[in-house]
């Protein structure tokens, strides 16, 4: 077959098995749904490698029924729905197939349960994120954002805890009104420009120009994509969601879907918007400003915790502004920087995930206090968090050094030095819980000893070595030199705007410096050397920190009253930028 | 505008407004069925049949169902405490 | 501007309504049922949105039975995109409801302020 | 916050979007009076190309038929997650036994009931029946067929009871109608792949416009969507009213539905 053809297969396999295993759910033997859901996910995998292999010679496009833009032989009148895999969206698609691989290998044995609910769930998840990758329709990439959301909800209160429970009930109600939102922008769209598709709408934006109803629409589209890609405000149910999912499916949360959010904007920005003045602006005003904030304040709070998921739940969110700033910068580099990013991050976020996983599994806990000196001897979960932490605090080594690298090129330097802050603050917040949990490193605990956390436990009921084994490997190809993948990279920058550019020459990448790295082990060391307050003045220091982390901690208090309320808060600040640059 | 798609329009804001403001959730069902009905209507008065009916057999009856039995657990769960 | 373009943007400002009416119910729910109850008040705002978008004044329905094909319809589009929707809205209604359940079960309440995930209820500090 | 905080801070933000919202309203297009085209387009061309009469079903099954297949992955997962967490706490094997627990009062149903409940249930599967068969032609179609027949479901369960009920439709057939309807969803799309065709391509003869059979493959797809809707909204009620029923002692739900004497007064 053609790789025309061969795209929607990338979205109907998974979406065929997971229904044809819940149609036979009753009569099927408990292993087989395992099997099949590792060589699908496996399949999808090498059938997204493909097509971007194949994208790299031209787009590679499919019209569903066969409705073609030429179907109503009138110009801007698209009938159908289209997929087109350009190198970038191909790759990440490939790259879902790979972590869905790896998470179903890390949870054989863990859900032995009846009727193969979570490869059916899981699946649908994969499906949902390809047809997010792959489409070329405003509304279609509503759809399967939607079917990620629900998915996601299903699969976040499986283990029917209470905090399961309760993060599953904010995490539907925050992006169920997040999902509204865009529904509501995409309507917008569809008044002004009359079509879904987004090449053709793109045209019409650039004809309009500047007009409230595309600001309108936009605005209410990339609040929903911010949301599931947790920007501040809209963060908030994130550290809850992902903290109390059960971990093979937090390792799907933290590396793909928050990400995927954002590679969606960015995409929509970029062949949609980018002949819109106003929403233009916006993306480079007012969103940059988001990314910082949300770096920095995630960073801090990250830095405040002791239940290693809620921890790498807001090192996650800190990366995700981390990407903000260069999805904002817009440059072909700082593209090219946030795609190699988005995979470093889900590589390294991962495997650490599954670390957690494995701790929940075998030692009965994910607070790092309660857990202290708890390690000693499972040296491959050591192996794969101390690297990860070194990777995330900016080990001038490997994937995400290599994105950073192209970042950088187009950031300003007080954004630069946010943006080192914040990864020094999450690489030594893991580094700082490896050295408790693994080594027994001691230090009185600080602001982090109030933060939230749960005794809990995951089923033990598989070999170590099952579990640790996707998670060296996720930190192994996070360790890769960018080298090789730079030509890629290029064309898949330059091709995510505008399928006919030509290829985009990336500067090669080269042995980085060593401040962030430095700052991390600093931040490190500080947590660890850390004494008990005695005299006068540290006191006072110990008491102005713990209330200013207080004030963090306030802004995430759990309640879904306040999630939504710090949402509305975000869109009035989309208005409030708006208002001000048509005054300015 | 038509006077009718008007008057629907109203009703429905003021049905979503009796939705919110209904407390006690099975006095909320009510008004939920109420909300459903009255949307229903407007779909029809805007020419739209198909989501109607959808919406008059989604919004009116299933739903309405679902929160009684969520209520009726709920209430069996309270008791049993 | 005019009375008149006001009651042209009649639509747009009751979904707008709807919205922020069940945003604020959503935002000062004390029971959870209640709150499921509001989040389907502001999806029935992009429904009211979405249909007012493809509505044209005088026209018939979509469905050419009894009028034969081109006599002025509405938009079949956004009703063909509200209509799935419908259904899908109340399945993750019972999804939401379903979690009600198993929490009033698991803790005994269903106030959204006393659902904090992580942190343990007070009963139970240590 | 306090709740306090939380209205000011909201009050604030609805302050702030008022006037966005309001410029936004005013450059929309007039109410009744819409700019785009798509639509006007599939009106006038869509009837001809494909036979059917039902433009919405048109959009649904066979322009736009990839995303009516997202939304029934979506309602999938909906009930999927709703089955796991529901029965999750209750236990799967235990609900299949629950109706043959040993010594369990059996309470006698009026004969009226039944026969009404058995009456309106036939009429219900019936309308649901024919709305879905009439879907290419008339408003209607699966999704809203497939709802009325689940209620009609309902209807059963409330007349004949748990066990009559189980008689009727064992436990994995709803399950079955679920996944299978949305397998013959995804056939319909893959099979003209193998063909050489575009995915979901209509390459069944389209019949006569308004007849029982026209548009091709859509009236397959509107089959398997109303399979599979009824199999999940079936699933989701009953799911939802096995909730109601105490294994321990009254098997009739009726008589726990309508009333529930504790209200949350105490709470507040």
């Amino acid at each position: 077959m053609t790789p025309d053809a061969l795209l929607p297969v990338a979205v109907l396999l998974p979406l065929g098995v997971a229904t044809l295993l819940l149609a036979l759910a009753h009569w099927l033997p408990p292993r087989l749904p395992k099997v099949v859901a590792i060589l699908t996910a496996l399949a999808v995998c090498g059938l997204c490698a493909f097509l971007a292999r194949h994208s790299l010679d031209g787009p590679v496009r499919h019209w569903f029924a066969g409705w073609t833009p030429d179907a109503a032989q009138r110009p801007g009148i698209v009938l159908g729905i289209g997929f087109q895999a350009d190198p970038a969206s191909a790759a990440l698609a490939a790259f879902c197939g790979l972590l869905f691989t790896a998470s179903f290998v890390f949870a054989w044995g863990y859900f032995d349960t009846e009727h193969a609910h979570f490869q059916v769930l899981m699946l649908l998840f994969l499906a949902a994120m390809v047809g997010f990758c792959l489409t070329r329709d405003l509304f279609n990439l509503f759809v399967w954002f939607e079917l990620m959301s629900v998915a996601a909800f299903a699969l976040t209160a499986y283990p029917l805890g209470r905090s399961a429970l309760e993060g599953a009930f904010t995490f539907t109600v925050t992006n169920a009104l997040a999902s509204f939102l865009m529904l509501a922008g995409t309507g917008l769209l569809y008044a002004r420009t009359g079509t879904f598709d987004f090449a053709t709408m793109g045209r019409a934006v650039a004809r309009t120009g500047s007009d409230p109803v595309l600001t309108g629409g936009f605005v209410l589209v990339a609040s929903a994509l911010l949301t599931k890609a947790a920007i501040l405000p809209f963060h908030l149910w994130l550290a809850d969601a992902h903290a109390v999912a059960p971990s093979p499916v937090s390792v799907i949360f933290s590396d793909a879907m928050v990400s995927l959010a954002l590679f969606g904007l960015a995409k929509l920005v970029a062949q949609v918007f980018s002949g819109e003045p106003q929403v233009m602006a916006l993306v480079r005003g007012l969103l940059l400003w988001l990314g910082l904030a949300t770096a920095l304040v995630a960073g801090l709070t990250a830095f405040a915790q002791r239940h290693l998921k809620r921890l790498l739940a807001f090192s996650t969110i800190a990366h995700l502004g981390i990407m903000l700033t260069a999805l904002a910068a817009g440059t072909g580099t700082a593209t090219a920087g946030l795609l190699l990013y988005v995979v470093g991050h889900g590589l390294v976020k991962g495997a650490l995930f599954m670390v957690a996983g494995i701790l929940l599994a075998l030692r009965q806990s994910a607070d790092e206090i309660v857990l202290y000196g708890q390690g000693r001897g499972l040296w491959a979960p050591a192996l794969a968090m101390g690297v990860g932490g070194l990777l995330l605090g900016g080990l001038p080594f490997g994937l995400m050094h290599g994105a950073t690298q192209w970042m950088d090129l187009s950031a300003a330097v007080p954004a630069k030095a946010v943006v080192t802050l914040a990864s020094a603050l999450t690489g030594a917040a893991v580094l700082r819980a490896a050295a408790r949990i693994f080594l027994g490193a001691s230090g009185v605990p600080g602001p982090e000893l109030q933060a939230p956390t749960e005794r809990e436990r995951e089923k033990a009921d598989r070999p170590l070595w099952l579990m640790a084994a996707p998670a060296l490997v996720l930190v192994l190809l996070a360790l890769m030199p960018a080298g090789p993948v730079t030509p890629f990279l290029g064309a898949a920058a330059s091709r995510l705007r505008d399928p006919s550019l030509p290829p985009l020459t990336l500067p090669e990448a080269e042995f980085g410096s060593l401040v962030p790295l430095g700052l991390t082990l600093a931040l490190l060391a500080l947590a660890l050397l850390r004494r008990r307050a005695v005299r006068g003045t540290a006191r006072a220091v110990t008491r102005a920190e713990r209330r200013s982390f207080g004030a963090v901690r306030a802004l995430h208090s759990g309640l879904v009253g306040d999630y939504v309320t710090w949402m509305a808060v975000g869109l009035a600040l989309f208005a409030l930028a708006c208002a001000a640059q048509a005054a300015g | 505008m038509t006077g009718l798609v008007a008057a629907l329009l109203l009703l429905t804001a003021l049905s979503g407004l009796l939705v919110v403001l209904a407390r006690d959730p099975r006095r909320q069902v009510f008004a939920l069925s109420g909300n459903g009905l009255v949307l229903g209507l407007l779909f029809l008065a805007l020419q739209a049949p198909d989501v109607a009916l959808s919406e008059i057999a989604v919004g009116t009856a299933i739903t309405p169902l679902l929160f009684l039995a969520t209520l009726a657990a709920i209430a069996m769960d309270r008791a049993k405490r | 501007m005019s009375a008149l373009s006001l009651l042209d943007a009649l639509p747009w400002l009751v979904a707008v309504w709807l919205f922020a009416v069940g945003l604020y119910g959503i935002a000062t729910s004390r029971h959870c049922v209640h709150l499921v109850g509001c989040l389907t008040v502001c999806q029935s705002a992009t429904y009211v949105l979405l249909l007012g978008i493809g509505y044209v004044r005088g026209a018939g329905p979509p469905v050419f039975y009894d009028h034969p094909p081109g006599t002025p319809a509405v938009d079949p589009v956004v009703q063909a995109l509200v209509l799935t929707d419908i259904v899908v809205g109340a399945a993750v209604s019972a999804l939401l409801l379903a979690l009600a359940i198993q929490v009033q079960k698991r803790r005994g309440t269903l106030d959204p302020q006393a659902l904090r995930p992580l942190r343990p209820p007070p009963s139970s500090l240590e | 916050m306090t709740p306090r905080q939380r209205l000011v801070l909201l009050g604030l933000a609805a302050l702030v979007l008022m006037p966005a919202v309001m410029r936004i309203a005013l450059a929309l297009p007039a109410f009744g009076a819409p700019e785009a085209e798509l639509g006007q387009a599939m009106n006038a061309l869509v009837p001809g190309l494909r036979h059917v009469t039902n433009m919405v079903a048109a959009v649904n099954f066979d322009l736009r038929g990839i995303d009516t297949l997202g939304e029934e992955g979506m309602l999938l997962c909906a009930v999927t997650g709703t089955t796991v967490l529901l029965r999750g706490a209750r236990g799967e094997s235990g609900r299949e036994r629950a109706g043959h627990l040993p010594g369990r009062p059996v309470t006698p149903r009026a004969d009226a009931t039944v026969l009404v409940c058995r009456i309106a249930a036939t009429l219900t599967l019936l309308f649901g029946l024919s709305v879905a068969l009439h879907g290419m032609t008339t408003p209607g179609g699966g999704f809203q067929g497939g709802v009325i027949v689940a209620s009609g479901l309902l209807l059963l369960y409330l007349g004949e009871g748990y066990e009559g009920w189980r008689a009727l439709i064992p436990p994995p057939v709803l399950a079955v109608l679920e996944g299978g309807g949305a397998v013959l969803f995804v056939l319909c799309a893959g099979l003209p792949l193998l063909a050489g065709h575009p995915a979901l391509q209509n390459l069944l003869p389209l019949g006569e416009p308004k007849d029982l059979y026209s548009g091709g493959l859509m009236v397959v797809v509107n089959a398997a969507v109303a399979l599979s809707v009824t199999g999940s909204f079936g699933l989701l009620l009953v799911e939802f009213l096995e909730e109601t029923r105490e294994p321990a002692d009254d098997p009739v739900p009726e008589d726990t539905l309508p009333e529930d004497p504790l209200p949350d007064e105490a709470e507040r």
